[in-house]
């Protein structure tokens, strides 16, 4: 039986590290819970709230505090609901966390689903013009008239839908005690180069701001109070930036990519990144772009790119997988270099496009038709995101073969703190190429040949000034020399030493990272953008429940002898994951037959990004069910 | 064409070479394993010769190709360049992809009817567009020959396949689309037709965007009846030349001594020249709408028209140019070139702190 | 560790029934093996040597002798090595025995392997032309002078490459004893029809055979006898074709494919048999055939058919399976009925086109992005070939969903003797479909809710004329009312019925067929082509290793339950297949965890067909590992 | 156009109907949920009108799409049809299938220009070629709408990208590619142009074959400035209409009474009339070469012309006539018609013996 993860609201008793504060009925004068509350904001998209929403989150980052913004949009480009979850976390715990504690309710499309999503006791901030909406009597409410307020402060009509964001973003603000000049800051590092936008902005801020101070009783249940120690130094980025810093620094000289959400904006800060610092004096580029007609054309191009030389890669989303299969299994065959970014989104087919999932994982591992597997490379952070990016290219060319950089979208989307990612000073891995003075010194070249034991063979690029450089590609059978073959022997021994590089490949990719402690009776294993949920959980597990976990996270396939250590040292394991299929426990079951029957999961699958509670829930309603 | 100095009577007659010294037979490579008798073989002797003759230098081609008997014949010349042989109809990328990696390469792809109007027909299509430096020959017998003769998309209407079916369906006209498409060298031959065939390819050779030579190319096992619009007799029965094709290169001047309007001369990009000299057509090639017109007057008509069908010097800048890419091959450049100093993340993060 | 299955000739002490014979320097005189051997003949292709061959193996069953064919084909038109084997087994045990006994070696280009691959004292016939070859003294060699016997046969030089073929057919007849008026009568069959070639033919065969009885001293080491009760009223087809007519009596109205080997032949049977019996009186057609522009345009049609109604189908191999995986996850989740048939060719990539394998079995199991797994329907025999053909598109229907009907290069296109096919009279079963009287009755059509608890919704079909009929197709996130939606518990609702749906499957897709003996220790697992020489293997690890043997067949994929108490009911399990990723092991891993250490596996993937030895000697050698 | 009984002066007005006695309302479905003001909305307003007028039997119809903001638009009108919202760029299969296992269906496809011009291009183009009866909409704004606005392959060269990039490359021209394939029925029009946009839609409805309807449908969100092409002002300011566009049905008469020369009359195959009304060019639709001549000579210029491009009464057949299939949709068929009896496999069995 999989433990399926809810979707409704956490029960509050067990949403937070501060159980007693929750879950009751709003009385004024208590002593508020600091830094410690879940922030939603319900709009329409395609309104402009965005940037509203972005300096909510960056004034309680400017106060020092730790905060994570989780932005649920629609597959549309206007007018669909859209809510921006912001976790303020004292203890940096700022992944997911279900269970609102401050609603602000501007979009009456979804106003009668987001009031009753609330749990006793929380605080909704409603448009005026949306109060019919309200229904009960069990939360904090405070009813702003905002249509009206914006009046004097926008005069242009046009632009009133947009303005009228910043005032709730000035209510919030006193509601939980923002420093208005982190407010302010935040504003103009939003709107600095735009003066007129910047001055109305910050209007509309202030004005919220003191309609709420005069018009507002505060009940003071939360507040923001400034910190240290937490946020100084850090930035606010998302994984997909992160992802194009690092094919950046792994210094891509081709990218070809068919836009689709979401991973398009990996392709999209490469790009404005390579224009940025990837072109000589002359103005002529180090690198190409192109906008293919298809994803099959995408995979092509990179595929044509990386037997030629060059550092290619493109960057997809399920659909594109999909699509990308045919060439995966030549790359895999004929030993191409080449790398593919793949921001999981929530499928199978078109699916949920908005929507987070590691619903990939099993499918990118098996893509294409036959006997193939790929190597692929699962940052669970943007530091290592950008880490891979760099990676990536280095092992499609030491392996030459396909690498997946699999993001979701989770990590690679959403908002969150972190240090200033940091560079590694290992240089770029070119692998195993002949040039002309190298072939000089062979006695023979054979493009297939294991000749250092590790499945790698070597490769020369077209182009090579030596007679003996030449060799031909085929998808097709062939012997170590890359003649044609339909040899029964060739095709085997081909294919064996195709499973010994991917034997290499379990050493030299990112290991796993293991965090044990001392007694510890059940092992976690997870990967990906599951990692922040988890550490949160691991740690109210202990607390609260007194169960001390130790916990492996995968950070590439094919696996690391270090999983099969971990997994036979545990009595039982949890593997976590995001999909309905249990894709990762199937791997590790069939990669560890010996070992599967301490193999259980908990999976989580409807669209949302995993949360602590329902790591807890999971793994104490499921202590040794083997699924 | 190349200039062989004279042999002094005392030593063995030396052996031709072309202006970089090679021999004709370093152009050959592996013993085709076509059927005895394919068109595809008499298209791979043509480029070796035009090759050869073009002074083209071996280690410098990528040769490209899908998946096909046609596509097959990379690995029949060439045997000192680098071949890659892809998957069915995604030629075009690969090429794409080999050619931003490496601009300084000769691009030479060869494909099939089914590989190219069929599978691949979008792939060609936005390669031209794209104006890939790509000398692009299908080798066109109107049926996937490696799949045993089923009609590809560029069977005539009223062609009858070997079984006796009749193709219902109006062919496509790969030279069209790539003129519709804007190709800025767009050419049809027959592979029987030897002497029209090596000027054409080292025209195509020194065209610098995306050339396209569609060459009826007989299936000899499948397409090669009675009844077939694409069989030797057939081509060979139909075919018209458009005009006596020559080509002269740069590095030759062109001696042409015709009668006024008995020959047009059209200078290429790199000062090669193509000479059409008339025969029973008055066609000019460097005009778009005639080229349409004649392709659906003989497809119409069911004329076999060979020959420069269309050519404009001002083409569109290959891709490279308008990607503005350093001259140097970008798989040349050094790792300095290509990673950005410690400094610009700096840069990157403080605009996010 | 796997067991590689080896590809070079078996020992010929275990190579047969009768080792006492076998393996022995000729010498003249002693009894024949009678009805035992493997003749193999090696020609180039495109030269007409498999209308010769056929005779060659006709003639054999036309004496009443079971027999089996194996053509090793390249994969190219015309010119390369080709290799056609001949398997008589009095037994019944026909599928492909390494170790030849009688070689006619007519290509130069292979003659060198050919020859050295042979046993000692085995038999080889070779051209005259080609005695340089000869370098070994331990053979029984004919060294035939064909090129000078078929001048005065036939007159005509451009038709002798052909003709040439029918005197080595003549030969070995002579040789083996053959029934002179039965080789008649099997040339009768192939060229009856043409009276010409008719002639030409019996005279190039009986030429050879009264050639070879003037100038060849027989050894007398093999005979083909006539016998009775074994082939009287069977046919030889190939898998391909039974295949095409289970589609046809399935009901097939849309076919759409694009040639690729070696799955065209089950259209162009398909098409056959369409254009002969599926026309109106008025010469109508009940069906439409499409050759489409590529394998996405296939999937795609056949799923707009599937859509509208029509029982629509694909075939196609390994590359076409790729390009199909966008299209496969839109049949799975928005619930369109669809056939692929998956003639499964040596992969990855463009591999081994002419070779078989079944490494196709997990990639479509898992086709497409995300979460999601689809039935497959696996033949073992060519009867099954054709009711699984049926009944692809039935299940298709009835689970509204894709179905794949896997078959290999070994199945589809070698020659089987078997019994005529015989028609099962289960109805066609068109799934549940409600029509305008049907919506009638109906309080609400929800198309995607599970009114029966089985996971199966209802559908109607566009075109019906009621205006509760319509409802909208997306691969997108849907309520059970077919409308859009993204909440977290739509989605997962969704997902979890559909794998409803597929524990539904699990139930009414074809079951297993188990083979249970007294005293059996091990139990194996195999599919597909492998019965065959798996059935062999058991009968001569008990004979000659007194190993009994309990036998599981899977038939389908998801699993049925019956596997699980198989190998739930043993020590040890082997699961046999033909790939090198144990791809059907790792299904039945991850769904059997607590099983899994009980699985090990014996693989073999070389191009060739499965043979009992190899069977044989992974049994004995392996019989505890896991791996 | 259609003809409502008078009212009697006593009962309420009766609601407006159609000839099958259906309002107006029940071809409308589901609001919109794309941008306010995107011209695909104004489109399916369009389309609503027109399916009315033209007495389309809603259950009758297939509504078929790719992925786009326009290939949702299918979710917008006629909401008692069926409707599918397939792939990207993959509907004229998807389409082709439908219309194959049911001949009956009317089918109405819209499209984006990424999803028909881009990733769906062989598909389109291989849909024209065969033939499938099939209204075929490209709601064209010169850019990927729903993936935040990247250039379309049918962005115009020069046009400019909100971010500032200009497009550097040619932009493919659907109609042209269309008429090059051998389409019947070629239009272009403009999401504002109401006028036209009706009997456009109305007539190729009417056509029995591949009907196209190219319509510049600005995307108001990511291309509507100044410096596109394919902005509303743009568009508005720029469009000129061939001619002035009529559609009659069969059913009513042509009252057209223009001065001779003034007006072209062209019957379609089931009777309805397209009557096109001179405006200041003279161009005649049912010359091929002259619609392929003036589109170059449209996208040189950068002229924005509209109207009837292209038309042919003698089409090709449609598939289902190419294939000879039964009148009764396939999937109407029963299954005696579908199964042959014993006899036929006893048949086959005995010429394998
Ligand atoms: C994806 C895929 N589909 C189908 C095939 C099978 N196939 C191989 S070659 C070929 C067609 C070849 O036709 P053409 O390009 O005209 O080449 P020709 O053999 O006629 O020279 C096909 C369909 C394949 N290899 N890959
Ligand atoms: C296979 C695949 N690739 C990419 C996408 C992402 N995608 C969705 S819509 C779209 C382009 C839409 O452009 P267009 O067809 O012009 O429609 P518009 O939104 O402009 O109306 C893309 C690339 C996808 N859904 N599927
Ligand atoms: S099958 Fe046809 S195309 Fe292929 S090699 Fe033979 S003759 Fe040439
Ligand atoms: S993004 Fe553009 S195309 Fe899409 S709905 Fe908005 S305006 Fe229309
Ligand atoms: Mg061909
Ligand atoms: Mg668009």
């Amino acid at each position: 039986m999989s433990i399926e993860a809810s979707s409704a609201t956490t029960n509050a008793a067990t949403g937070s590290s501060e159980p007693a504060t929750r879950g009751l009925p709003a009385s004024a004068g208590r002593t508020p819970v600091v830094n410690d509350l879940v922030i939603s904001i319900a709009t329409s998209n395609g309104t402009g709230s965005q940037s509203a929403n972005n300096i909510l989150m960056r004034t309680i980052f400017n106060m020092g505090v730790p905060v994570g913004g989780k932005n649920l949009f629609p597959s549309n480009i206007q007018g669909l609901p859209t809510w921006f979850d912001i976790r303020v976390n004292k203890n940096d715990f700022t992944s997911r966390r279900a269970g609102v504690d401050l609603m602000v309710a501007m979009n009456p499309e979804s106003a009668r689903d987001d009031i009753s999503s609330l749990r006793p006791g929380a605080i909704l901030v409603i448009n005026e013009d949306m109060k019919a909406f309200i229904n009960r009597d069990d939360l904090i409410i405070y009813v702003v008239p905002f249509s009206k307020l914006v009046v004097p402060i926008c005069p242009d009509g046009r632009l009133r839908r947009l303005v009228v964001n910043m005032m709730y973003v000035g209510v919030v603000g006193w509601l939980l005690h923002f420093d208005l000049e982190e407010l302010k800051r935040a504003i103009q590092k939003q709107f600095g180069r735009k003066p007129a936008a910047l001055e109305l902005n910050q209007n509309a801020a202030v004005g919220g701001y003191e309609w709420a101070a005069e018009n507002l009783e505060r009940q003071d249940l939360f507040s923001v109070e400034r910190m240290t120690g937490k946020a100084e130094g850090k930035v606010i980025m998302d994984g997909n930036m992160a992802a194009a810093l690092g094919l950046l620094y792994g210094g891509t000289t081709v990218l070809s990519w068919y836009p689709i959400t979401p991973s398009s904006s990996v392709c999209e800060n490469l790009i404005a990144f390579l224009g940025k610092y990837r072109h000589e004096e002359d103005g002529k580029a180090t690198y190409a772009v192109v906008q293919a007609e298809d994803e099959l054309a995408a995979i092509g191009m990179v595929v044509g790119a990386g037997w030629a030389g060059a550092r290619a890669v493109t960057a997809t989303s399920g659909p594109g997988i999909s699509l990308m299969a045919e060439f995966a299994g030549l790359s895999y065959f004929a030993e191409i270099p080449a790398v593919i970014v793949d921001v999981q989104r929530m499928g199978p087919s078109t699916g949920l496009p908005t929507r987070t999932c590691q619903g990939d994982i099993a499918k990118a591992y098996n893509l294409s038709h036959g006997d193939c597997k790929h190597v692929l490379l699962i940052p669970g952070s943007l530091q290592e995101a950008f880490e891979f990016g760099i990676e990536s290219l280095n092992l499609a060319e030491r392996l030459q073969t396909l690498v997946f950089l699999m993001l979701d979208l989770d990590i690679g989307m959403n908002n969150y703190m972190i240090d200033p990612l940091q560079l590694t000073d290992r240089p770029l891995d070119r692998g195993k190429v002949l040039d002309a003075e190298a072939l000089n010194k062979v006695e023979e070249f054979a493009r297939y040949r294991d000749v250092d034991g590790d499945g790698i063979p070597y490769r020369t690029l077209p182009g090579t000034p030596h007679p003996k450089a030449a060799f031909f590609t085929r998808g097709t059978g062939h012997t170590d020399r890359a003649t044609y073959s339909e040899k029964p022997e060739d095709w085997q021994s081909n294919m064996d030493r195709l499973s010994r590089k991917f034997d290499t490949a379990r050493a030299i990719t990112p290991q796993p990272v293991i965090d044990t402690v001392e007694g510890a009776g059940i092992g976690i294993i997870a990967y990906g953008s599951s990692d922040a949920p988890i550490r949160e959980a691991r740690v109210r597990l202990d607390e609260e429940h007194g169960l001390k976990t130790n916990y492996l996270r995968i950070r590439a396939l094919p696996l690391s002898a270090d999983v099969r250590e971990f997994i036979a040292s545990h009595e039982r394991v949890i593997v976590i994951e995001q999909n309905r299929d249990a894709q990762m426990a199937s791997i590790i079951r069939s990669d560890y037959p010996d070992l599967a029957p301490r193999v259980s999961t908990l999976l989580h699958y409807n669209g949302l990004p995993l949360d602590a509670q329902t790591v807890i829930n999971g793994v104490i309603v499921n202590p040794g069910t083997v699924n | 064409m190349s200039a062989t100095s004279p042999a002094t009577s005392a030593s063995p007659k030396p052996p031709v070479t072309n202006r970089l010294g090679h021999e004709q037979k370093i152009y050959k490579a592996a013993e085709s394993t076509l059927c005895a008798g394919c068109g595809h073989d008499s298209i791979t002797s043509q480029l070796i010769k035009a090759l050869f003759e073009m002074d083209v230098e071996p280690w410098n081609v990528a040769k490209m190709s899908g998946i096909g008997c046609s596509s097959k014949t990379t690995a029949y010349f060439l045997g000192q360049s680098h071949g890659f042989n892809g998957v069915h109809g995604r030629m075009p990328a690969i090429a794409t992809g080999s050619y931003l990696a490496n601009r300084k390469l000769v691009h030479i792809g060869v494909s099939g009817d089914g590989d190219t109007a069929s599978i691949g027909l979008s792939h060609f299509l936005h390669s031209i567009r794209r104006n890939i430096p790509l000398l692009y020959i299908v080798e066109n017998n109107g049926v996937y020959g490696l799949t045993k003769g089923q009609f590809s998309a560029t069977a005539d209407r009223g062609s009858v396949a070997k079984k006796g079916v009749e193709n219902e369906m109006e062919p496509i006209d790969v030279c069209a689309m790539a003129i519709e498409m804007g190709c800025s060298f767009v050419a049809r031959s027959f592979s029987g037709d030897i002497k029209q065939l090596v000027p054409l390819i080292k025209a195509g050779l020194a065209h610098p965007g995306f050339a396209l030579i569609d060459i009826v190319s007989p299936c000899v096992t499948f397409n090669n009846h009675e009844g077939s619009t694409k069989s030797f007799k057939y081509a060979k029965s139909h075919e018209d030349p458009l005009h006596e094709f020559g080509f002269v290169p740069y590095y030759e001047e062109t001696k042409v001594d015709y009668e006024p309007g008995t020959a047009q001369e059209i200078e290429m990009a790199d000062g090669s020249h193509i000479v059409l000299k008339k025969l029973s057509h008055d066609y000019n090639p460097t005009d778009r709408n005639e080229a349409l017109t004649l392709l659906h007057k003989a497809r119409s008509e069911k004329l076999f028209l060979t020959g420069l069908l269309y050519h404009k010097n001002e083409g569109d800048r290959p891709m490279a140019d308008q990607l503005h890419l350093v001259d140097t091959p970008l798989t040349q450049l050094p790792a300095e070139k290509l990673v950005p100093g410690p400094e610009a993340l700096a840069q990157v993060m403080e605009s996010l702190k």
